[in-house]
């Protein structure tokens, strides 16, 4: 053949914080080349991966970008939190990549940061607050607490939550910001008890949001008051806490049970390989993974500057069905789902309810001059 | 002081930055080069927490907030665009020099290892306050540092390339390095050796042991910030994990493993640290226990680090009096209780 | 000026319910040696500190060559030529003989403190042992480093807490004969606790008993010595 | 509201003082700040949380610290003992690295997921506490807590291996010229010290999520706790633990923007206060 | 006679630095021996080496008939051997009931308990409850010397008990060392003040540069002491 084979950079955590959604980005994006040079690779070429562990700190992120984009794997992609990816995107044109967003949410990306050279093909905090926007008027609960971590995103989310319930008539008497890396929720737990709310809005990550339902059940807080989650009702969370999260409501930003070709394929093939569902972190790496490739074969050539150039404005054909790749800010317009976390099968996963079509999606950020 | 030695360090000096010069020029890897870059601010980070630990018997569990400081305050001035980027450059290290005296004439009298866990609590602080802070610095998330087109005349596309970038670190790491040993040679040296070694002796040669301590405290952030000012030059962004804790605990192992008693013992503690975990990082996913087990055996099997054992192999300089130690260390203990005796030196109760 | 370059009156010092000092009147004159002694516990080291200022007074009043000094830091009588040594060795440990001695003597003030230093440690005989880490001393010669400290600036008082202790009786004899030799030559005024009896009682122009925090005894060395009090007290077989 | 977070207070309270007995035991006796503790606290976690899923929570309540202690005895023997000559901030890097080796293999063996420890059946129930419902496996917590700083403060005081120890943990070579044997008695007490860490991590399996992070929170705060109360000091170590508790949780709920820097704060306040802590004259 | 302690041509080190060089000595049973030997001799590295505080290279030791390889500081303890350390070292956390507690933790079994300890030292029962190091250094030295009573030893190592201490206390310190071992406990009494020698020991070995390098009777008299005193002097 001849051509050059597509070199990727697939930098995520296999160490630190993010180690266990790390590991989940990995295995997918992994299957995803699998599959692609299986099936005699992309645009004809062979592609080729090299991983380097970010350790889950921008620094170590950054660091292994580099060394992965100047040894020639310049297509990078994986990140999960904002902050490597804001500092990966930082970089792109220094060290000639591009770089496929696929677990980031910061609206900094596609913001005052956004790159020619960067593309997200997940849903940013600003969609899903958009999704918020339009979801809290259909909720028929009358009174809300807000329960969330204390940091940007957790702030954006309780506060937006707040003003969309209160503007459809509901009201939220109670807003608790926690400190990240709380271990013990039974303070807040408490003045949840005692406000009296008829629902909690909960927009807490990782393991603090583990601890937080765990203990509410102890405390009895679950089921007697109904939580909804933002980005909670995700698989490695359900995991975590045993069957307290069943029917919980929820944002979700993949399901197996996506109606879209693409997406058939890809959960068939993953049930065969790794006899189970795919979880919402697989899906969305998944995705990016197709995303590049589909550049790749767009742009008929493996560098980034072309890659970049052909995905912009693009229609792609992906796991949520046919989308568009924004071109003023690179932000592929996803729908966007709520779901509930429900036994299928007899596993526990989030299954979806409601979806949002990208025509809610708010308008690209001033900030972005590309 | 005699002018030999100033010599030899001039020399030793010159040296260095035709090494600096010739790796430039003879590796043409980027990958490399930026891998250098990188273990060379590193190691400019580990001069200064060394510096503290070897002058004054004080380990910092807390550098990181200078470290990650300088990021900042030039991302911040920068984002209001209040100063030039040079200007910002100079505030940040000259802010954090200040502030580092100013939080020294109040830490510096706490002893011993209460002091590392201060440090610690006050970096934790601030990284907490970072990590939950909105808006301008961007909380978790980061912040991105917009550097202009142009820096002291230089365009920024030259600066950042890997061989400029290496070679300007290695160059800030040489004077600063050449500088402390000019410095540490003369009268600011001895009276900080001589605070270290016993603070109740050296007030009563006429020392006021506040001032030195806090000085070399700042010198030592100072010299942590230039990295941290590096840093932000390199990457471009600074976020808050820059100021967490295991970064501060990062930089005391490279202290350790390369030997603080010799100046360039943190600096190539450094080096060793980069350059081994890239070549794990090749191999195995279990970099954090190798490297564990590494500072072990380094600890274990030499404990004036690299350049102590080094410094052995040239010079065939004979081991550190082990068992003096203990003794010494025990009867500071005992004495202590004794109040109408002089304290134990600092260097010793310091532990 | 007052006759004499120190006085301390009514000095006492008390730890809650220790009176460790409990109204002590001493004085110095110009290139006097003053002995004290008494038993352990007598309160000679504390009284030391409270002259030189490393504790606060309880009451009282010291005075620095007719100045009142009962209110400055250790440091400022130091300057002012108030010096001591330490009953348990206190040398900067990892630092070379003449590095540390040269420091101190800058630090008094002196200009040209090379020459200072210099002449301090051919006069206690350690020139030769100028570039050696502390440490790395015998201990007799530690004990000289912590005096040349004390000497540096050429103090006119100098309080020294038993600086025979641990000497060997030959060392102990020569450091005597060269103290002597010192405060004649220096002018400089000495007050010497010390438990050597031969020591004291050989060199002293005068010499003061404590016992438990008060003077019992103060005069000629001889009168002392054949004070009965004394004896009971303290000297015991040893006069 | 008041009695649930003063309760809560005492539950994080008991679980530090667990944590920070032990650590201030093993500083006593090797003056060893022991990085490490944090991650044999979640060691402990861990392996309750196999023993648990094997058998059952009170099985591995037994099993997990006395592994735990097999473990110390074996640290002490071929670790500190090894390196008591050294300078204490070496030994203080070497748990350092040691902290990364149990990290790494707590994941290497339990996977980077996080996982969960049921609360044990026979606890699972709520008492009504001042007319607030509290989940009855807490009070167990601070049962754990009490009993523990009451059981080491009379065999402290009153044992003859209680005198041995203070004796020790002062003066360790005229201890054992008096015939103490100090190598036995430093890894009994090292041994100890790991137990109660493992015994916090199996205490606090069932209330606190298990992950391969849940170490360096934990030894943090527990670092506050012995800084505040007195490096080596007990009794200030419990009373350290007990504030903290409470400051945490009340903190939580009248001062939420400080809440994070509450216990740093008050700890760099106490130290510029007292330099040697609360109850230390030792540094 | 038995040898209650033996010392067999050793070398001890601290670091790299030899201290004693083929050192022989040994005590028996109810025997008053003196140390002698001016500062820095390695009197004290004896006692060190004992307690493996020093490091032993070469040569024997034997506590009885009980041979030490790998000496640890609480060995000879356990064999009846007992050290009253140089400076006292009084466990300062401890009261003064405690420190002579912590003395008979060997736990053999004989004359000297709490009580006797008393009736020695009344002082030291008028402070029982105060901290050890509260004492005045005299009173230190009386609760040092309790303290090793109370381990009941066949064998006490005194190193410079009286240095820094008021004459009339060295006298009653002599009267007590001359009543225990009139009670057959063996001394081995390391000491400058050979006043104190003359009057206690009833042979002494001189040490030079890390050896003994003279042995002799002594006699209560004062040739004795001057005869000492120039050994002292070398
Ligand atoms: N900081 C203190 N707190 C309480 N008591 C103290 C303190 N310092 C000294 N003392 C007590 O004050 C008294 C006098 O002690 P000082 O050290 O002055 O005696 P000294 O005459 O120098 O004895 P020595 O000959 O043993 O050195 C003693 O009883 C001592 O215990
Ligand atoms: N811990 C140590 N490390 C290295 N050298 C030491 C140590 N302790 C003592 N020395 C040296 O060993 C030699 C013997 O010391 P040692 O303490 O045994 O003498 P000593 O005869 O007991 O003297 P003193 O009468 O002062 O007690 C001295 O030269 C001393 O400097
Ligand atoms: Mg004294
Ligand atoms: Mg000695």
């Amino acid at each position: 053949q001849g051509k050059e084979p597509v070199k990727v950079g697939l930098v995520s955590s296999k160490s630190g914080v993010f180690a266990q959604q790390g590991e989940e980005v990995m295995r997918a994006v992994q299957f995803a080349i699998d599959e692609a040079n299986a099936k005699g690779g992309v645009d004809g070429r062979k592609v080729e991966v090299q991983s380097g562990d970010d350790e889950g700190t921008p620094d170590a992120g950054r660091r292994v970008a580099e060394k992965l984009a100047r040894d020639g794997h310049n297509l990078l992609i994986g990140a999960i939190p904002s902050s490597i990816s804001l500092a990966i995107a930082q970089n792109l044109d220094r060290w000639d990549a591009a770089y496929f967003i696929v677990a980031s949410k910061s609206d900094k990306l596609t913001g005052d940061t956004c790159r020619a050279r960067s593309f997200r093909t997940n849903h940013s905090d600003a969609m899903d607050i958009a999704m918020i926007n339009e979801w809290a008027k259909s909720l028929k609960e009358k009174k809300f607490a807000v329960l969330a971590a204390d940091y940007v995103w957790g702030r954006d989310s309780g506060e937006s939550f707040k003003k969309a319930a209160e503007t459809s008539g509901k009201s939220v008497p109670l807003s608790l910001y926690v400190p990240m890396g709380t271990k013990d929720f039974s303070p807040y737990i408490a003045q949840l008890k005692d406000s009296g709310v008829d629902a909690i809005w909960v927009a807490e990550t990782g393991r603090d949001a583990i601890a937080f339902v765990k203990q509410a059940e102890e405390f009895g807080l679950i089921p007697k008051t109904k939580l909804i989650g933002h980005s909670l009702i995700q698989n490695f969370m359900i995991n975590g806490t045993g069957k307290a999260l069943e029917g919980t409501p929820g944002t979700t930003a993949y399901t197996p049970d996506i109606d879209s070709p693409r997406n058939k394929a890809f959960v068939t093939a993953w049930k065969a390989k790794f006899n189970r569902l795919p979880t919402d972190n697989e899906g969305q790496a998944y995705n990016g993974a197709q995303v590049m490739f589909d550049g790749v074969k767009l742009a008929k050539s493996v560098k980034p500057a072309d890659v970049s150039k052909a995905l912009r404005g693009a229609q792609l054909d992906t796991l949520y069905g046919n989308l568009t790749m924004r071109a003023a800010d690179n932000q592929l317009l996803l729908p966007n789902y709520v779901g509930r976390a429900k036994v299928v099968d007899g596993v526990l996963r989030p299954v979806v309810e409601h979806t949002f079509p990208p025509s809610i999606i708010p308008a690209p950020s001033p900030l972005c001059k590309m | 002081m005699s002018t030999s030695s100033i010599a030899r360090i001039f020399a030793f000096s010159g040296a260095a930055l035709v090494a600096g010069l010739a790796l430039t020029f003879g590796v043409s890897s980027g990958t490399v080069l930026s891998l250098l870059t990188q273990a060379t601010i590193f190691a400019i980070f580990a001069l200064g927490v060394g510096l503290l630990l070897r002058q004054n018997g004080m380990a910092s569990f807390g550098h990181a907030t200078y470290f990650g400081s300088a990021g900042y305050i030039i991302g911040i001035l920068l984002q209001l665009k209040a100063v030039p980027a040079e200007a910002a450059i100079v505030l940040a290290v000259l802010g954090i020099t200040g502030f580092a005296f100013l939080l020294g004439l109040v830490i510096v009298r706490v002893p011993g290892i209460a002091f590392g866990m201060l440090t610690l609590a006050v970096g934790q602080m601030f990284f907490l306050t970072a990590n939950r802070s909105r808006g301008l610095t961007g909380g978790a998330d980061g912040m991105n540092i917009e550097w202009p087109a142009t820096l002291f005349g230089f365009p920024m596309s030259a600066i950042v390339q890997p061989g400029n970038m290496f070679m300007l670190s290695w160059a800030v790491l040489v004077v600063c390095m050449g500088g402390l040993a000019l410095g540490l040679h003369g009268r600011f040296g001895a009276i900080t050796e001589a605070v270290r070694d016993n603070e109740e002796r050296a007030r009563f040669i006429g020392i006021r042991t506040l001032l030195p301590r806090a000085a070399l405290f700042a010198l030592s952030a100072g010299i942590t910030s230039v990295a941290g000012t590096l840093t932000a030059l390199n990457t471009g962004f600074v976020s808050p994990e820059s100021l967490h804790w295991s970064v501060s605990g990062v930089a005391l192992m490279m202290v350790i493993v390369g030997g603080y008693k010799a100046l360039w013992g943190p600096a190539l503690g450094a080096i060793v640290y980069f350059l081994a975990k890239d070549v794990l990082g090749d191999y195995a996913n279990h970099w954090m226990a190798i490297f564990g087990i590494a500072l072990i055996t380094v600890i274990v099997f030499s404990p004036t680090g690299l350049a102590g054992a080094l410094g052995r192999l040239f010079k065939g300089k004979r081991q550190p009096r082990a068992v003096a130690a203990q003794a010494t260390h025990h009867t500071a203990q005992a004495t202590q209780a004794e109040p109408a005796k002089p304290s134990a030196p600092m260097a010793r109760t310091a532990h | 000026m007052s006759e004499f370059v120190l006085q301390a009156d009514d000095v006492a010092i008390h730890y809650g319910g220790v009176k460790a000092v409990d109204g002590v009147s001493l004085t110095l004159r110009r290139g006097e040696i003053r002995g004290l002694i008494g038993p352990n516990g007598a309160g000679k080291s504390t009284v030391i500190d409270a002259i030189t200022g490393r504790v606060r007074l309880t009451r009282g009043k010291v005075q620095l060559g007719g100045q009142d000094v009962t209110e400055l830091g250790p440091v400022a009588r130091r300057m002012r030529g108030l010096s001591r040594s330490f009953q348990r060795t206190s040398i900067f440990g990892q630092m070379p003989v003449r590095r540390q001695v040269e420091l101190a003597s800058h630090k008094m003030g002196v200009a040209d403190s090379g020459a200072d230093a210099d002449a301090v440690l051919r006069e206690l005989d350690l020139m030769p042992m100028a570039d050696v880490i502390a440490e790395d001393l015998g201990y007799g010669e530690q004990r000289r480093l912590d005096l040349a400290l004390a000497l540096v600036g050429r103090p006119s008082v100098l309080l020294l807490d038993e600086p025979m202790a641990g000497l060997s009786v030959q060392e102990s004899h020569d450091l005597a004969k060269h103290l002597k030799a010192l405060t004649s030559r220096w002018n400089v005024s000495v007050l010497l606790v010390e438990h050597d009896m031969d020591v004291v009682f050989g060199i002293s122009d005068v010499v003061t008993v404590f016992e438990l925090g008060r003077v019992i005894a103060s005069g000629e060395p001889a009168a002392v010595r054949a004070d009965p009090r004394v004896r009971e007290a303290y000297l015991g077989s040893a006069a | 509201m008041l009695t649930i977070n003063l309760f809560n207070g005492l539950v994080y309270g008991a679980l530090l003082i667990v944590m920070c007995s032990g650590l201030a035991l093993i500083y006593g006796l090797r003056r060893v700040v022991n990085f490490a503790h944090g991650s044999l606290y979640m060691l402990g976690a861990y392996l309750g949380f196999t023993i648990a899923s094997q058998s059952n929570f009170w099985v591995a309540l037994v099993a997990v610290p006395a592994i735990m202690a097999l473990f110390g005895v074996l640290l002490d023997r071929y670790g500190f003992r090894l390196l008591q000559d050294r300078d204490p901030l070496t030994v203080v890097l070497v748990t350092f690295g040691l902290l990364l080796v149990i990290e790494d293999f707590v994941q290497t063996v339990w996977g980077k997921s996080n996982l969960s420890v049921a609360t044990p059946e026979a606890l699972n129930f709520s008492v009504n506490l001042f007319g607030t419902a509290v989940p009855a496996y807490r009070i167990g917590v601070i049962a754990v807590g009490a009993g523990v700083a009451l059981g080491l403060s009379l065999w402290l005081k009153y044992s003859r291996i209680g005198l041995f120890v203070r004796a020790s943990s002062t003066d360790p070579t005229t201890t054992a010229m008096q015939g103490v044997n100090t190598d036995a008695l430093s890894a009994g007490v090292v041994g100890l010290g790991t137990a109660l860490a493992g015994l916090a991590g199996v205490v606090a399996a069932p209330f606190l999520a298990l992950s391969p992070s849940m170490s360096s929170d934990v030894l943090i705060d527990s670092f506050v706790v012995v800084v505040i109360g007195g490096l080596g000091s007990l009794s200030g170590a419990f009373v350290a633990a007990l504030v903290l508790g409470l400051i945490q949780s009340l903190g939580a709920v009248y001062l939420p923007n400080l809440s994070a820097v509450l216990p740093f704060a008050l700890m760099v306040a106490i130290l510029l206060w007292k330099p040697a802590g609360f109850a230390g004259s030792r540094t | 006679m038995t040898a209650l302690l033996t010392l067999d041509n050793i070398n001890a080190f601290y670091g790299s630095a030899h201290i004693l060089h083929g050192l022989s000595l040994s005590v028996n049973a109810g025997e008053r021996v003196a140390l002698i030997g001016r500062n820095g001799v390695g009197k004290t590295t004896v006692v060190n080496t004992i307690l493996g505080l020093a490091a032993l290279k070469g040569g024997q030791i034997h506590l009885g008939k009980h041979a030490l390889h790998k000496p640890r500081p609480y060995m000879a303890a356990q064999h009846g051997v007992v050290v009253v350390p140089q400076g006292r070292r009084i466990v300062a956390n401890l009261s003064v009931e405690e420190n002579l507690q912590l003395g008979a933790a060997v736990g053999r079994k004989g004359h000297w308990n709490v009580p006797e300890i008393y009736k020695l030292f009344p002082i030291l029962q008028e402070r029982a409850h105060t901290p050890g190091t509260a004492l005045s250094g005299g009173q230190q030295q009386m609760l040092a010397v309790g303290r090793a009573l109370m381990a009941n030893p066949s064998l006490i190592l005194l190193d410079e008990p009286t240095e820094g201490l008021a004459p009339v206390i060295v006298d009653q310190l002599a009267r007590i060392f001359n009543q225990v071992a009139g009670q057959g406990t063996a001394l081995l009494l390391i000491e400058q003040n050979m006043s104190l020698v003359v009057r206690v020991a009833e042979r002494y070995c001189a040490m030079a540069k890390g050896s003994v390098v003279a042995q002799g009777r002594v006699e209560n008299t004062r040739e004795s002491l001057k005869d000492l005193e120039t050994h002292v002097m070398v």
